[in-house]
This record gives C-alpha cells, structure tokens and sequence, in this order.
C-alpha cells in the first residue's frame, strides 16, 4: 500500500525545473498549443454566439496548462478521458481542430459524426476516450481503461493491436464538482484495492456552475485528505503555468507508470468564462477573473520564451499567432462547408453487430458505422 | 390553510389575462405552498445562491431563507435520499434535479426507497416528496443529457407522475404533488419554461388521473402528456384545415393513468394515435397501447398507432435529431393513416 | 478457436445425456470462451474466493486466477464503469451483478455509459461486456431484491438483453453474449440456478433474436422469456388435457425480439397470451402487445391478454408472493379466457 | 468545521467508566436485552431451519452490544436506522419480540404486516425507521432523518407532533461493506456541509459475506481517515462488551446532539454465524471465531454483574435466562398463531392517497393501509 504524500511546488524554479531542460522545438510547439486552445475557444463562442453550435457548451479558457502540461508529461498512447469541458483535451491529444469544431457544428464530418457533440469528443486515433456529460461518470470508467492497460501488459503480454505490451498510465480528469459524485468514491477505492494505474486530475477551477467549491465539497481547503482515505498518492500544484504542471507532473506520473499504481492530482487553475455559454456568472467578483488573468498560461510561457529564455523572438511569436488564427480560421469553414450528417445516420453506430428486428420499431434502412477495428477482430 | 380551489370545488377558468411563464408557475406553486405549511423545502443544485439552473426558484432564497431553500453539492443519490429520509421523519422535501437525466445516478433512492417505503414498512412510512426537474430532449444535449425518464420510471409502483404540457396545469399539477402524501415524480421541460399563458393567481389544485380534453373531434382520438402535447394541437389545427376534427387527450399524470377519459374517447372515434416523446421499446405509448386492446379491442377501426422517438440514442446533431423527435407533421401523417 | 457450432452451423440437439444444473452451464460458457480468448475476465463481488454468492462461478478462480476472476467490493457503480471502461479498451469483461436489484445504484453507468458509448463516439467505441446476475422474485426476498429489470432497462436502445429459461439456451446464450461486440444485459434467476437438463458438451452459440418454439398448438400462442416458460409449459401440459394445444414461445432475447416469430404464430392462431413476470406497467408484455397490434392486428380473434405479476411492491408474505407472481393456474386461466 | 479526533479506549476501565455508575436496574436491563437478543436469534435460526422464514435473513449473534450500548446511550425518540442485520436493533429499541418475529414468519400481525420480512424491520413507535437492503441505501436516508430532526428544532422550532421541539442526533448503522458504496461518501459530505446530526455507526465484523474488509475497503486498518475526508469525526473502539460502548459512546453523542454535527464511528465486533443462513462460511476459520466468543458480550457483563459488581445472585441471572427463553418462546407461538395477510393486503399500503386507476392492471378491492399518522394530519 503506497503512503499518501502531498507535495506542492511554492514560488517560480522554472529555470531549475524540468521543462526547461527541454529543446527549444517543445517549448516553442507548447506555446502554439496553448495559443490554439485559446483561439479555438474564441471562435468556438462566436460560432455558438451565431448558434451555429447547439446544445451545452463548455470552454476551456484559463485552464490550457491544465491538460497540456499533463498530457505532454505522458506517451501518446496512454489512454486520457475526461468530462464535458473537452475541447482542449482534444486540442492537446492531437484531435485536428477541424474534426473538432465540425463535430459542435453537428457536421458528419465531426469527429464523432456529429452524434456527440461540444460535450464528446471522442478520438480513437489519439486515445481520447471521450468527453462525458455525466458529472464523475468517466472516473470508474478511467480505472477500466488503466486496468484493461495494465492487464494487457501483466496478462496478456501483448498489446492488443499486436504490437509491444507497456506500462501505461490512464490520465482521468474530473472538474471541483465531480468530487462529490459516489462514482468517484468507488473508482478511487477500486483503484486502490486493485493497484490500477489511473491518476485522477482535478481541474480545480474553483467553481462547480456557481457553487464554490467549499461550499459542496468538505475539506476543501485540504483535498489530500480525499486521497489518503483511500491511501492513494496525493500532489497538488499550480495549473495557471505550463511549464509547472509538467515539472511537477512529470516524475509523479513516471513513478506511477512504473509502478502501476494510482495517483491523485489537485490542479488549482481557473475558467475565465462562465460555466457554459448560458451562465450569467453572478456568483463572482470580475477581480477574481483579472487575478487569474495575471497568471495566464500563455503570457506566463511566452514572457519565458521571449525575455528570459530569448530563444523565441517577436516576431515569431506574431508569426505563431498568425499561423495559429488561420488553422482555427480553417477550421471553422470546414465546419461551415461540411455536410450534415445524411438522415440514415440516425439508425447507424446503434449496434456494433445489428441482427434483425434490434430495432423493430425504427425503418430497415441501416447503414454500416464505423465499427472499431479492435472489435471487428472478434 | 387558505381557501382553496381543488378537486372538490370548481378550478378556475383556464384563460384570462394573467400571462406568466411556465417557470414562474412552478415557482408560484412551491412558494404558496412552501407559505402555507413550514415542513416544506427545497433542494437541489443551484436552487438558492444561482436562483436556479433554469432560474425556475428565482428570488425564493430571498423569501424563504437559507434553511428551506438548500443548495447541495452534485450528489443526486445522496441528496434524494437525504429527502427520502425527511419525508418519513415528517417533512415534504421538494427536490429539484436540474435534470432528470441526472437520476440515473439517484435510481436506487428514488425507485427502491420512495415508492417502496410504505409497502415495506406495512404502511408505517410513506414518503411525501416531490422530485422534479427537465425531462426529455432539451435541444442538442446528446445521448446522455436528453432522457425521457417516465418510460423507464412509470412501471414502478408506488409513486405517481406528472407531466404538465402547460403553465395552467404546472401549478395546479404541482400543487396537488406538494399536498399529496406520496412520491410524486414531475417531469417538466427545458423547452417549455420560457412558455407564456394564463395562470390563475389563486391557489388551485388539479386533481390526479384525470385528463384534460384540448380539444373535441371525433375522428380520431389523438393521447399524449407533456411537452409533444403542444404538438398534438398543432397537428389538430392543420388537420382541421383538411376537415379532420380530433380529440386531444392530455393525460396530465401517468401514474394514475386517466384510461377511462382514453376509453370513453375512443369508443367515440373508434381510432388512436398515441404520441410519446420517449423511446418505442416498453415506453407509456406501449402501455396505452395495451391497455386501449384491454378495455375497447372491439370498438378498434384501425389498429391502435404510437409516435415516438426512434429507438435509438439520442443524437446530438441538429438534423438528426429533429428526425428523431415526434413532432405535428409526424402526428398529422400518423392520424390520416388511421382513418 | 476451435471448431465451434452457432448460427451459420446446425446447433446440437437440446435433447441428450448429460444433464447438468443451470449454474454449470452458466460455467462452462464463460470457462470455455475464457479458455479461448485471455480477453475476457469475470469480476463481481463474491466471483473468487467465495466461488460466487450462488456458485456459478465455482472453480473459476483455480483455473484462471485472481487476474482474471476478480472479486470486487459492493461497489456496483464503480465496477461496472470500470468493466465499460475496459471494454472501450479492447477487454471482454464479464460484470456479475449478485442480483439485478442491486444493479439500480449502477444505472447510470449501465444505461447512460455502456448502450451509449458506440453511438456517442460516433461508432469509434462499443462496449462489448456482459452484464449478468439474478433477475426476478427469489423467494420472499421482498421490495428491494426481486427487481425483473427487462422493463425498466429494455427501453434503452444500444443495449442487447438476453433472459434464457433453461440450462440449454443458458450456455448457448451466453456464449453469443460473451462473444457479441455489443453491450448485453443477461438475466438469470436465482430459481433456476439448480434446475438440471441436457446441455451439449460442445461449445455451441444461439443467435441473438430467434425465439425457440418449445411446444405446437393451434388454440392460441403463448409467449413468455425467461422463468415463466416454464409456467407455460406447466400450463400447456394441463391445458392438453383439455384438447386445448397451444404454440410456447420463448423468446430468449428481449433486444433483439423476435417478433416476426410471435407475428407468424399469431397468423396461425389468432390469439395471443404474454407470461412477464415484471409488473405490467410499460413493460415487455406492454410491447409485445402494442407490436402484435401493429403487425398483425386483423389476424386477432381476441385482444391480446397479459398474465404479469400484479401492479404493487413485491410482497415478502409467501401467501402474498405467491398470489402476486405469475403461475401456470393463471396462465391457463389467461388462455382459456381467450378462447 | 469540526477537528477530525480518534479516540480508543483500550484496556478496560470498567469499574471508572460511566455504565458502572448506572443503577443496578439499569445494568440489570441491559443483561436482559443481550439474553433476549441471543435467544431471539437461536430461535429465528431454528425457525429459518424448518422454513418458517423465508428469504435472506441475517443474524445478530456476537454484534449484540453494538446495537444495544448505542441505543441505550440516546433517547428513546432519537431516529434509528439500519441494514438489513436488524433484528437486534429493532429488539434493543424496545420491538415487542413477538411482532418482529411474527415479521419473519410473514403474518399480518408482524411489524410490516409481513410485508417487509427479516431484512425490513420497522417500527414506528419506537423511532426505528427500518432496517434496508440494498448495502448502504440506509445512509443518505439518515442523514434525511437527521437534518429533519434539525429542521424541527430549528425552523419549525416545535415537534412535528405538536410536542416540544429538541435537539436530536440520528443513529444510522451500516456494515463494513457498505463503506465501499457512492451512496455514504454522498451522505457524509452532506452531512458534514450541512452539519446534520447523524452518527454513522460502522459495525465492523471484519467481513462483507466472504470477502475481509481488507480485500474490499483500502486502509481497513485506518477508518479514521475515511472520516477525516469529510472532516466529520471519527472514534473507534470494541463493541464486543456493553459497558466499554456505552462509556466511549454516550458522551461522543451527547457532544454531536448538543452541537448538532455529524460523527462516524467504527465499532469493532464479529458476527458468530455465517453472513446469512445460507453462508458455508469457508472463508474464515473456526479459531477466529471462538477468540471473539472469548469475549462474549453476554458473558463479559453478566461476569461483571455477578462477580465483580455483585450486584446480580446466580440464582436471579437463572430466572433471567428463563423469563427471556419463555418471552421468546411465546413470540414463536404468536407468530406460529398468527394469520396471513389476507390476499387484499396486497393492494393495501402501495398508496396512502389512492386515487382512481392508480392500479389500474390490479383489482378494484383496495384495502385501507395502516396510513401515516403524521401523514395524514396533512
Ligand atoms: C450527475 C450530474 N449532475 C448534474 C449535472 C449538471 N452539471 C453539469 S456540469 C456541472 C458542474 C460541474 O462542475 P465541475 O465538476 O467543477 O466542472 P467544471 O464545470 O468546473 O469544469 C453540473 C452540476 C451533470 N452533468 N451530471
Ligand atoms: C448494493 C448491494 N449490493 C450487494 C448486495 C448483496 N449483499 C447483501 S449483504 C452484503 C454484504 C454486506 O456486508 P457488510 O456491509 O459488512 O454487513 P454485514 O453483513 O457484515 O452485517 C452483500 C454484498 C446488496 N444487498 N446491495
Ligand atoms: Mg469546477
Ligand atoms: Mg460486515
């Protein structure tokens, strides 16, 4: 049984820490990263301003460290899986904003056929197992994708593609709110039981809608009491800056690869907008916005880029900015441009293997679905 | 008590001048209430501080106070129970959940304690609580988010149900859920809470299981409750336009079930279409379907139909998901098949 | 693989030597097809070291070990979810739920996770685990623990059900789960786990949605699934001697249904009895019902009749239990009554 | 927010302790109460045997002075609640025998008509709100009877029987197994948000059917911090001998009721028989049973009584046991006497406000249930 320790990063030791050992190409491509989640959710608000994108909307504004800095910290393969504020952890998985905003334009062209939605991003190719709508709902199923990697490794010993079994770890992000949810009592409880290799990341940002966090979680102020109950590792540390979250995020996420065991992470971060497009946002003070702005993951990492480390120059910088508008700028008409899905649509991706009369009551017009490659092995 | 209209006296007209929104029916219906008898209280998500998630109990954390208006944290299953365990202590909890497809995660509570206490304890305890919340597709909220949860719910026994299709009948149906000493599961409709009409200001209760006729036709009888009713009247008008005067039943509750108002319609127009917002499999069409070939197979003409949902997930693009809802021309086509 | 027989082959004969008990049968389908693919593993409380709260996982353990038989606490929301989980990942989890009953505080993540996923991720990722367990009336178990879940969660599009009624078709149907890519519900019964009859040694695979015609007749059809068969056949045997011969079938999977069996019997017939032990509420006897209309309503001699368990809490009382379940006393009564 | 404490009392301190201060009658009692739980259940064992009872039913033999030493260190209008293992609760809250074993036999005259059987024991004039099925479903429900009991007293500020309104705490009593189930981590962050005087009583026996506590909860050696998540707290100690839970009990309560917040105690005992009548009980050895019975809770306080408090002859200790084995006695033949339920009771206590077609698919004989007395002041 691991013992529960709580280690949090005070001050700035950028220079000292590990992100900063790296290449000049990471840094520079993590920056582009941010500035694209940011542009990406810009445009994401003015589309669903024009209701070109229906349904709830949640964007990522003020988090981006959060899910890059601990994706970046990972392989690619690992398995991530988050709740419904997921257009980032799309962006940061590798997702081509395209497919992402045709998939809220409710385009066939999205990359969940426009079936999913702002709320479910999905991509096979990048191992992003879903945004999910459900409050706490991805946290049990975040432990059976890190059992199913750990048992493809300790059992089956060869990965499932046919490839080489690893050590993987799954990353399962949860918002404040989420806390709250039995699911994730018994997820952690599992996880430590069974010595399943998923580290939950708590987007921290304060709020659940308009609920501040202590008033709906207890111990608020002291959230690793939450992990040692289930003697799982605990972390917590600043999310505002990229380059911290991956030097404290990192070694621990190493540790619990290696290991195969869980881990618990609190991210203090912050949303700039409201919880969704609809929220008035009266439960907060507008200072309490600028503080955080302050801190913004992206002029934090250019600041280092351009003055401290001066391996980016301004110019280049602008030349990012410009480069990063126009993807987003295409991906938006490609959105636009995309077709609606055809109605068949409706009766596909229902059931894997369709026998007659599954659904008697609907047209017999089926069309095949994508299927999953890794099913269709069966 | 305050003089009351209900049951046993006349209800008040159902037009007049006085145009609120659903939502503030909802409203004046747990804060008279909630005026009148102390025991009860709400809770939920956001009801006090942020007023309300659909802002339906704006300005009662102002009247009523921080002890009877409660914000919880997100734990549907616990907060329900909590109410479950009120209710038998002698409260009248009303519990919002800010949708009812936030249930799932709450069934035990309310499907294996609410209506089952009573039977369980020989009638010792019963459980006096409202749940209530949006039910059914809410605009592109997806699979998840977009249940119709009274064709899983309504095969329980126990509690009862109501599904309003109008600010009228939201209040006096909700009034009646407040009073009743039984579990009363109220499903409204994210996209019915902006809906204006006539609400009387007095106090009025709607009796359970008795439905309410929009409409007087004999060619058809045309059922449904809740929000696809809406639909039915339209579709009515366009088949009047043809000549084709229906009877528009809205059944008001489910459980109680209004079977006789059905019954006694159809043995009128010798034909049914039934329209249900929910999934086909198992669902209340199926049920009024069953219960029509029960109690009037003979007097049948044509063979009883149902408008529902498709029976698949809810999808969340636009287009789709228009075609996957009931809706009037849906409606319309479903009656002139049947005639 | 080896050579195995199932749909595309001829399946083997149901009649033969080697009789075995329910819960053996239940066995050897997971044992056999976990011999062949070290995908598939069992989890749920009691499956290991207590050998299964009702022996059906007996010797498990010893052949596969811990890591693949898997004892978890009474945590029925978190592994279920984490059995979705690993499913999305490429694993073939079987999750078995103690009862049924107990599966209510798992509903989110069954109803909202498993049948939504394929459809949710645009066909980018099933969920191809089993969910199984005792369904239905134990035995005086009362309100909380005598759940028939087939009419709550068949409404859910996206989820497969299968509910066999003897030790033949529970093999066969479970190999056909275990191997389907999709999510299915299995329902057992507690009351039959001891039952004993011939089950081929073979590894053999029933298809999904092809109800078995137990028994001939032209008087009337008889359809039921699950333990209720067996009343039906108990009925029909009296029934018989009474010159009345009736058609019993089972269906053996509610998703997908095999109407169009029910549908030619009926043509032949014209008469119809549905045997649900769920209460009648929106349930699958509701269904059957409302499609038999739909499809063959002409065909009808008589309105189709349903014999359910009765509308209230499940009594623990026996007297009480045994006058609110379905029996063969009032199946024949059902049928005769529809002659 | 109350500082999470543990206190264990180990060793015994008896003779200083708070039970031995109580009057001999007091104690007297209480041996009674353990003698008549002990028979009650030898007895439901034999009838259980000869199926008389039907379904689950699930002994209390070796928990006794759990249930009791909590029970009689609050009042006797102080709500209870409990699982399914319930028998003993419902005798210790003063259940006439006869009508909880009238209960199992199934006949009307039990405390549920017959309707509720061994795992639903319910009685309304003794402020026992049942004992539940579905592991942990009980614990939300108490913390409901909790902030109800709070709410009396203070925003209705007079008794909801138009007595006098007053401080109360709810007992709610939950299996070790139920510590692994969402519905408690909900419950007890409600109750510590909310401050509701429920205490939730852990009656650790060390095992949830087959599997130990240490397979099915992670850090079973620490509860404590499983309260301290939810900053409520947490005392331990043996609930295997009467006089040690009422001396670490009462004061723990009275404290809770006066200042009305939530508490969690881990109480530690073993169930003598299997976990139901079906049990084959493999998973355990018969040695570990016996040093528990060492410990007997019967034995331990009528050892006290007659030997060291001397305040009990042997001879009176005898016609105690007897007078326990005749009441016992008699409740069999009473429950053997009793009727059925009448077949109408079927329909009777699914509603207390029938209305038309409420079953519409049943008959039209409705029955008047017993109703609700506070209900139907409505
Ligand atoms: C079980 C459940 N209950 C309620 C909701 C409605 N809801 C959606 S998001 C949300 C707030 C969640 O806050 P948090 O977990 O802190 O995430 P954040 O929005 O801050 O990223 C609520 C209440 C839901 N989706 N699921
Ligand atoms: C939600 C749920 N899952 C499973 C069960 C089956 N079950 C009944 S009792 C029990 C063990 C509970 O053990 P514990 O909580 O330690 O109580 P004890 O029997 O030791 O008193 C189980 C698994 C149930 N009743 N409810
Ligand atoms: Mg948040
Ligand atoms: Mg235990």
């Amino acid at each position: 049984m691991p013992t529960t320790t709580t280690q949090t990063r005070a001050g700035n030791n950028r220079a000292k820490g590990l992100a900063a050992k790296l290449p000049d190409k990471t840094l520079h491509g993590w920056l582009r990263d941010l500035l694209l989640m940011r542009e990406f959710e810009l445009r994401t608000m003015a589309a669903y301003q024009q209701a070109k994108i229906g349904g709830f909307c949640h964007v990522y504004n003020g988090q981006e460290a959060c899910a890059l800095g601990t994706i970046r910290s990972v392989e690619p393969d690992d398995p991530v899986i988050t709740a419904y504020r997921d257009h980032g952890h799309a962006l940061a998985r590798g997702m081509d904003p395209k497919f992402c905003m045709a998939e809220m334009f409710g385009k066939v062209t999205g990359c969940a056929k426009g079936k999913g939605g702002s709320m479910h991003m999905f991509d096979k190719p990048n191992w992003l197992f879903g945004g999910h709508g459900i409050v706490s709902a991805q946290t049990p199923v975040g432990a059976g994708l890190a059992f199913a990697a750990r048992y493809e490794w300790e059992v089956l010993k060869k990965g499932l593609d046919g490839g080489k079994a690893k050590k993987k770890v799954c990353l399962c992000y949860l918002g404040d709110g989420a806390l709250n949810q039995g699911a994730l009592h018994e997820a952690m409880n599992l996880a430590g039981l069974l010595s399943i290799p998923v580290i939950y990341i708590v987007e921290n940002n304060g709020y659940s809608m308009g609920t501040a966090i202590h008033r709906g979680t207890t111990m608020a102020k002291d959230l690793g009491r939450k992990a040692a109950a289930y003697g799982i590792e605990y972390l917590e540390f600043d999310g505002m800056d990229m380059m911290d979250v991956y030097d404290n995020f990192k070694p621990f996420a190493d540790v619990l690869r290696d290991e195969q065991r869980p881990g618990f992470v609190n991210l203090k971060t912050y949303r700039y907008q409201g919880h969704s497009m609809s929220d008035p946002q009266k439960y907060r003070e507008k200072d309490e916005v600028l503080t955080y702005q302050e801190r913004d993951p992206i002029v934090t990492l250019s600041d280092y880029l351009l003055n401290e480390r001066e391996s980016l120059t301004d110019e280049q910088y602008k030349d990012m900015q410009k480069d990063v508008k126009a993807q987003v700028r295409a991906a938006v008409e490609y959105a636009e441009e995309s077709p609606e899905p055809d109605l068949s649509e409706l009766y596909s991706d229902v059931y894997v293997n369709r026998e007659k009369n599954l659904s008697p009551l609907g047209p017999d017009v089926y069309v095949e679905g994508a299927g999953n490659a890794l099913l269709e092995g069966n | 008590m305050s003089a009351v209209m209900d049951a046993v006296g006349a209800l008040p007209p159902r037009t007049g001048d006085r145009v609120i929104q659903f939502r503030e029916a909802l409203r004046e219906a747990m804060s008279e209430e909630m005026r009148n008898d102390e025991r009860i209280f709400l809770l939920g998500e956001e009801v006090a501080q942020y007023k309300g998630a659909y802002k339906v109990s704006e300005g009662m954390l102002e009247e009523f106070g921080p002890k009877r208006i409660i914000d919880t944290p997100i734990s549907e299953n616990g907060f329900a129970g909590l109410a479950i365990g009120a209710a038998m202590y002698g409260l009248k909890p009303i519990v919002e959940f800010m949708s009812w497809s936030f249930s799932l995660v709450a069934a035990d509570q309310i499907l294996n304690n609410a209506p089952k206490m009573l039977y369980m304890s020989g009638g010792q305890w019963g459980c006096p609580a409202v749940f209530r919340g949006n039910d059914g597709a809410g605009g592109q909220l997806g699979s998840t988010h977009s249940w119709c949860v009274e064709a899983l719910y309504a095969n329980v026994p126990g509690l009862k149900m109501a599904i309003p299709s109008c600010p009228y009948d939201a209040k006096g149906l909700l009034v009646t859920a407040i009073r009743d000493p039984d579990p009363v599961f109220f499903l409204e409709s994210e996209r019915m809470l902006g809906d204006k009409a006539h609400v009387p200001e007095e106090q009025y209760a709607i009796p359970f299981g008795q439905a309410y006729k929009h409409r007087e036709g004999d060619a058809c009888t045309l059922v449904s409750f809740g929000r696809p009713v809406n639909f039915c009247l339209e579709a009515a008008d366009e088949l009047a336009t043809d000549g084709i005067e229906v009877d528009v039943l809205d059944m008001r509750t489910i459980r109680p079930l209004d079977i006789d108002s059905i019954i006694e319609s159809v043995k009128k127009t010798n034909r049914i279409v039934i329209v249900d917002q929910s999934w086909p499999f198992a669902g209340i069409a199926s049920e009024v379907m069953a219960q029509v070939c029960e109690r009037c197979f003979d007097w049948l003409d044509h063979p009883p139909v149902r408008v529902t949902t498709d029976d698949v997930p809810t999808p969340y693009s636009k287009v789709l998901e228009q075609a996957y809802l009931p809706n009037a021309g849906k409606i319309v086509k479903a009656v002139k098949g049947a005639l």
